[in-house]
């Protein structure tokens, strides 16, 4: 075992995998020399040499598109984004080609890749560095999407995205990528896509969040319970195909839904998330499902980013009054 | 490589001309065999007979969207004869003539147009083909990364892409040069320059005097060849394959030719370009040319060439037949190859489409 | 009055209003000689002359850059996007650009620019020919999207587009193009964005759909009435900013609701709409809100694509199943 | 017009040499006047200074990510000094030098970097400047719309438009470039070639043996000029912008400068390039040769320098103050400029937010 923070495991379950699997390789803008501006791929050049870990030049488009060549001629690539603001170049390969070549080759051509990419806000950041759509991901059909929020997940997880026949996008919540360390195995492990985590039981409010809200959604659940409200605190942890038997047994159970995430509030994630509920737990359901989301607006620059963030008394807040809530 | 061929000079390569004469001065450039000229020819007449029938299809209601090949098949079938069968072969969308020297079925062609997916569905160690790609240029960085995928691997094998003189416009044609020359990839980008991008002529798509010369933005060669002389194609399309397999990277090649039809079977040609202009192309045909070539080196008769053309035609119309016989996609299968495991989010939409559907059909 | 189809109401508006503003430009792939694959800019290039119509090169993403540096320039561009399969390659531009120039400058520069393009499926068409992805548009902050579904709300909304001061996405029912012909005006008028319509009125169920969808929703609202069931039917027209207020008084008189929409339901516009609803008008609600939507798949090529489609008896029945639905 | 300055022949134009001796024998060249050269000169100082007290702020943890521009200053500089002030300035973001050029003051420059929205506040009235682009090259497509726009208003601005080395990689480059050469748009392109982007060399983002030769492939012309020189790039702009003025289209300068600093305040170049090279360009420094230059001259002395810089350091601790103390963003503003009306859904939550920060703050 080692302690490692989330950024430390993102490097961890490449070195291990590419130990595992000579195929798989890996690119993107600084990933060679400098190891990622934020050293996710860190000593990967030197110890893989320089045809599996590489810099590309600048444009993300070509780099994904690339990708999915090198995963049709039978490599398994892990791309880097270098941060999820610039990985809107590579929308069209994204939705006209990555998610759809097995479909439209009835499965003679398939694209076993993963894109990686930093996102989330909160770190004084340029414009364009603090970005968290991945529900535009979410509607795209035929490619996953994935968003760990613990350094154990993120190692378990991405291992499985890279094992994973389909595409998929790897969000990674950058504001927590130093945050806290955790004990992380050494050995290769997975993490089933496709299935979110309880982190925290409870009985009269089921409250969803995942990625880089997770801390502040931990902390206002750690704080709700000294208060005596017992919420129970799910980590959604793919975004797509998202864990409904999960998501719909803890809201039948509690009653109450509020889901959390900093990405825009209008077509998001817990727009789907509380779509869904509202239908299939429709009459368990006690209070009116709410979310606690980015609003629709453009991510402020620093001095203002406070005004966009979900911080954790108001979540606490916002439980409160959905617990509260008699018909 | 192609010294006496840059395009920066107004040199464009040609070796059969319109009379189908073959230029005896240009020494040291590889010439199809009098074997392939003939399957050339072949190859040529078969996909024109499927080409047309196609539209004749589609004008009988048929056949719905299908965008013609005719006047462009020396491009497609002349380099694909360079190269060797397990090299990739990347379409645009305008290579029937390409599949069919790559011996993929006509019938998968023509099930793919009657709008089934099952027409893609080429196995890739068999025909080492990608499907054919909509959005324009956008195959051209599968192409090089492909390239890359056999460089890692050390095959040997290199990949000849298409794309149209108005894919150069995108951003992709760009990136994937550039990405092919910093990789030293071997790839071949061979550009259709049919005049037209459905109706806006060449001259609206860029400023450049040729395509070819692009190349040399990205630190390799390109060549402008006539895309209507199937031994020019063949050439310059060996020549680079040589050169790509030997480490030496991309190589850039502008057919330059005409589209004789129309865009697809929705367009009307005639709304933006002259009949004039149609009629002079006519005369610069590929197959012309190369039929009066084989015929003036006896390599077949008349004779032998009407039973050819009879035969293309019934070929064709039984490969139409057996695609439009070809089995329906099910409601199912809209959804099977979503993913390679449907998860449970999907299996629940299929269930609840099959409910529905149950009161409708 | 002139009895016109939706596409000849494209050109109506187009015509309209280059002649009473001369800063207004439209171009794009075709869009010139040719009029447009569809015909929407017929005559336009003869009329007003290559300098106000005319063709640009193959290239999504130079076309709206370009546009958007005109519109600072003081320009009034209305590009057109040959089909909305093909705007991928602009993604970028829209979502890094066109949606922020407003608020990065705080309004010192801004983006009054439109962008057509034909949506929908049902017409046989080519892979990508058939895309319905507005939940993609509706997701970023800063533009605003519209969808007419007849000839009158057509002309209406494209003058209201071209004369609003903020980026429109205009995205046109190509099966509807032709589908049938009504009574246009031959002067300029607009509707206005950010209403929607209501097209019947009905007190037992809230029918919504918008745009290609229209016409099945339309012969189903009849179906129903015809059977004793009154459904309400709102034409949403606009997908951001969205109209809560017509959506929350029809639910909460109808206590039932049915969004209809072709493109995927994950993150699609029925998960935003219901999840606004289930919040705003929770004890208003009878049954579970529900949608009848595009899979999670891609779009099929023709062979298959009455699968994909929603028919009209599939929401006469899935309505019947609303309205009985007892707790 | 740039006939003995093709990259191609591996020309590049310096007119100032390393020791501050100006080149006698180029003829027919756009030359700085006394006045401009001491104009040029100031900017270059005040930039210099403005540059390393942002560093310094950052240091000291009041200045978020910052990206240093030390080393390139004679290229925005000398550039927009070429070119009129109602002309398009459309920046990438290592043009602080071009921006005060333009009169733009320091302190809105400080407030962009402080992370306050109105620090690209720029009057376009006043200045005709854009705002930073962060997205890589995507800025290169609105020049060409602006200069499309002056064009069909009779005009006669043009625009100058910045990317990096880095940039020319991007498919935005690409077609930006094409779209330009077919509408014969009278642009500027600039690219700064400062050797990286971030840690990736030169030669691993293209594979031509010069940037300004991509050009020709659009049908215009390139030059590379010695970026260091402010002569050089002066003299370029000038031409190129007298050509665009009278209808020949656009022009590709290429800089060929160097980043002396590190790519932003949260970079290590030490991580990716050596420090001998980092020497080298040292001694090519912008500031030392043309310092040498106004000193030979006797434009000014050395005391006067000395009181120049201190001033300049005053200048830039000041703009800092008064960005620092400017009034922050509010909720309200973060939601005000989405669109010119606040429509209901954004009303809604804006009141939803307000009544959530009255629990925090
Ligand atoms: C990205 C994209 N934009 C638009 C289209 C619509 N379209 C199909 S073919 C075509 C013209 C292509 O011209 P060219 O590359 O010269 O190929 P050609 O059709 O002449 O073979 C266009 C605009 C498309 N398929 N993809
Ligand atoms: C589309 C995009 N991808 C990645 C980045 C991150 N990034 C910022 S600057 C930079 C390098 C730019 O290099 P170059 O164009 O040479 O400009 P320079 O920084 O050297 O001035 C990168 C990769 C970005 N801003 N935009
Ligand atoms: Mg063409
Ligand atoms: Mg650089």
């Amino acid at each position: 075992m080692q302690a490692l923070t989330i950024i430390a495991a993102v490097n961890d379950a490449l070195m291990t995998e590419m130990q595992n699997d000579k195929n798989i390789v890996t690119f993107g803008e600084d990933v060679g020399v400098e190891g990622g501006v934020f050293r996710a791929t860190v000593n990967l050049q030197k110890k893989f040499g320089e045809r599996r870990c590489f810099d590309s030049p600048l444009a993300e488009n070509a780099i994904v598109g690339t990708a999915l060549g090198m995963a049709m001629g039978g490599l398994r690539p892990v791309v880097e984004i270098q941060f999820s603001g610039f990985v809107y170049p590579a929308f069209n390969q994204i939705i006209t080609h990555v998610s759809r070549m097995r479909n439209r080759t009835r499965g003679a051509l398939t694209a076993p890749m993963v894109i990686r990419m930093p996102y989330s806000g909160g770190i004084r950041a340029l414009e364009l560095h603090s970005e968290s759509m991945e529900a535009l991901f979410g509607h795209i059909p035929g490619i996953k999407v994935v968003i760990p929020s613990t350094p154990y997940d993120t190692k378990g997880l991405l291992i499985s995205a890279i094992r994973d026949e389909d595409p998929v996008i790897f969000m990674e919540p950058k504001r927590l990528y130093r945050a806290f360390k955790q004990e992380v195995p050494e050995q290769a492990y997975t993490i089933p896509i496709g299935r979110a985590g309880i982190v925290q039981q409870g009985s009269q409010l089921t409250l969803i969040s995942y990625g880089s809200q997770m801390k502040e959604a931990k902390e206002a659940t750690a704080l709700l319970h000294k208060d005596g409200i017992s919420a129970e605190l799910i980590d959604l942890r793919t975004i797509y195909p998202y864990d409904k038997a999960t998501i719909l047994e803890s809201v039948k159970k509690t009653g109450r839904l509020l889901v959390v995430h900093e990405g825009p509030q209008s077509f998001g994630v817990a727009a789907e998330i509380i779509a869904m509920t509202s239908k299939d737990a429709f009459e368990y359901l006690e209070a009116p499902p709410t979310r606690l989301t980015g609003a629709d607006t453009i991510f402020p620059l620093p001095s203002a980013e406070h005004h966009y963030m979900i911080h954790t008394d108001q979540i606490v807040k916002t439980a409160r009054q959905i617990v509260r809530y008699q018909p | 490589m192609f010294e006496n061929f840059d395009p920066r000079d107004g040199k464009r390569l040609q070796l059969l001309d319109e009379n189908g004469n073959l230029n005896s001065e240009v020494k040291d450039l590889p010439l199809l065999t009098d074997i392939q000229v003939l399957q050339a020819y072949k190859t040529m007449i078969i996909t024109r007979e499927a080409d047309e029938w196609a539209v004749s299809l589609n004008r009988q209601g048929r056949m719905p969207t299908y965008p013609p090949v005719k006047g462009q098949e020396a491009n497609s079938i002349g380099s694909l004869m360079a190269v060797n069968n397990d090299d990739w072969f990347v379409q645009a969308f305008r290579e029937l003539g390409g599949l069919l020297v790559r011996g993929v079925p006509l019938s998968m062609h023509y099930l793919y147009f009657l709008g089934n997916e099952m027409g893609s569905h080429y196995e890739p160690k068999k025909y080492h083909v990608l499907p054919i790609s909509v959005p324009i240029s956008s195959q051209l960085p599968h192409a090089v990364g492909l390239a890359y995928a056999e460089l890692y691997k050390k095959t040997n094998k290199i990949t000849l892409v298409f794309n149209g003189d108005g894919g150069t416009s995108v951003g992709d044609f760009h990136e994937s040069l550039n990405f092919a020359g910093v990789w030293k990839a071997p790839v071949i980008f061979y550009v259709q320059n049919n005049q037209y991008a459905i109706s806006v002529p060449r001259h609206h798509q860029t400023a450049s005097t040729t395509i070819a010369e692009k190349a040399f933005g990205y630190g390799f060669t390109g060549v402008q060849v006539d895309g209507n002389d199937i031994f020019a194609v063949h050439a310059a399309s060996r020549i680079a394959a040589d050169h790509a397999r030997k480490g030496g990277g991309p190589t850039l090649i502008e057919g330059f030719t005409y589209r004789l039809g129309a865009h697809t079977t929705a367009d009307d040609p005639t709304r933006y370009r002259e009949d004039e202009e149609v009629k002079e192309w006519k005369k610069k045909d590929p197959i012309i040319r190369l039929e009066k070539y084989v015929l003036n080196k006896k390599l077949i008769t008349e004779k032998q060439i009407e039973k050819l053309k009879k035969e293309a035609k019934k070929q064709a119309h039984a490969a139409f037949e057996e695609a439009d016989s070809f089995q329906k996609e099910s409601l199912e299968n809209t959804f099977r190859y979503t993913f390679k495991n449907m998860p449970p989010i999907l299996e629940e939409q299929l269930r609840q489409r099959r409910e529905l559907e149950r009161g409708v059909n």
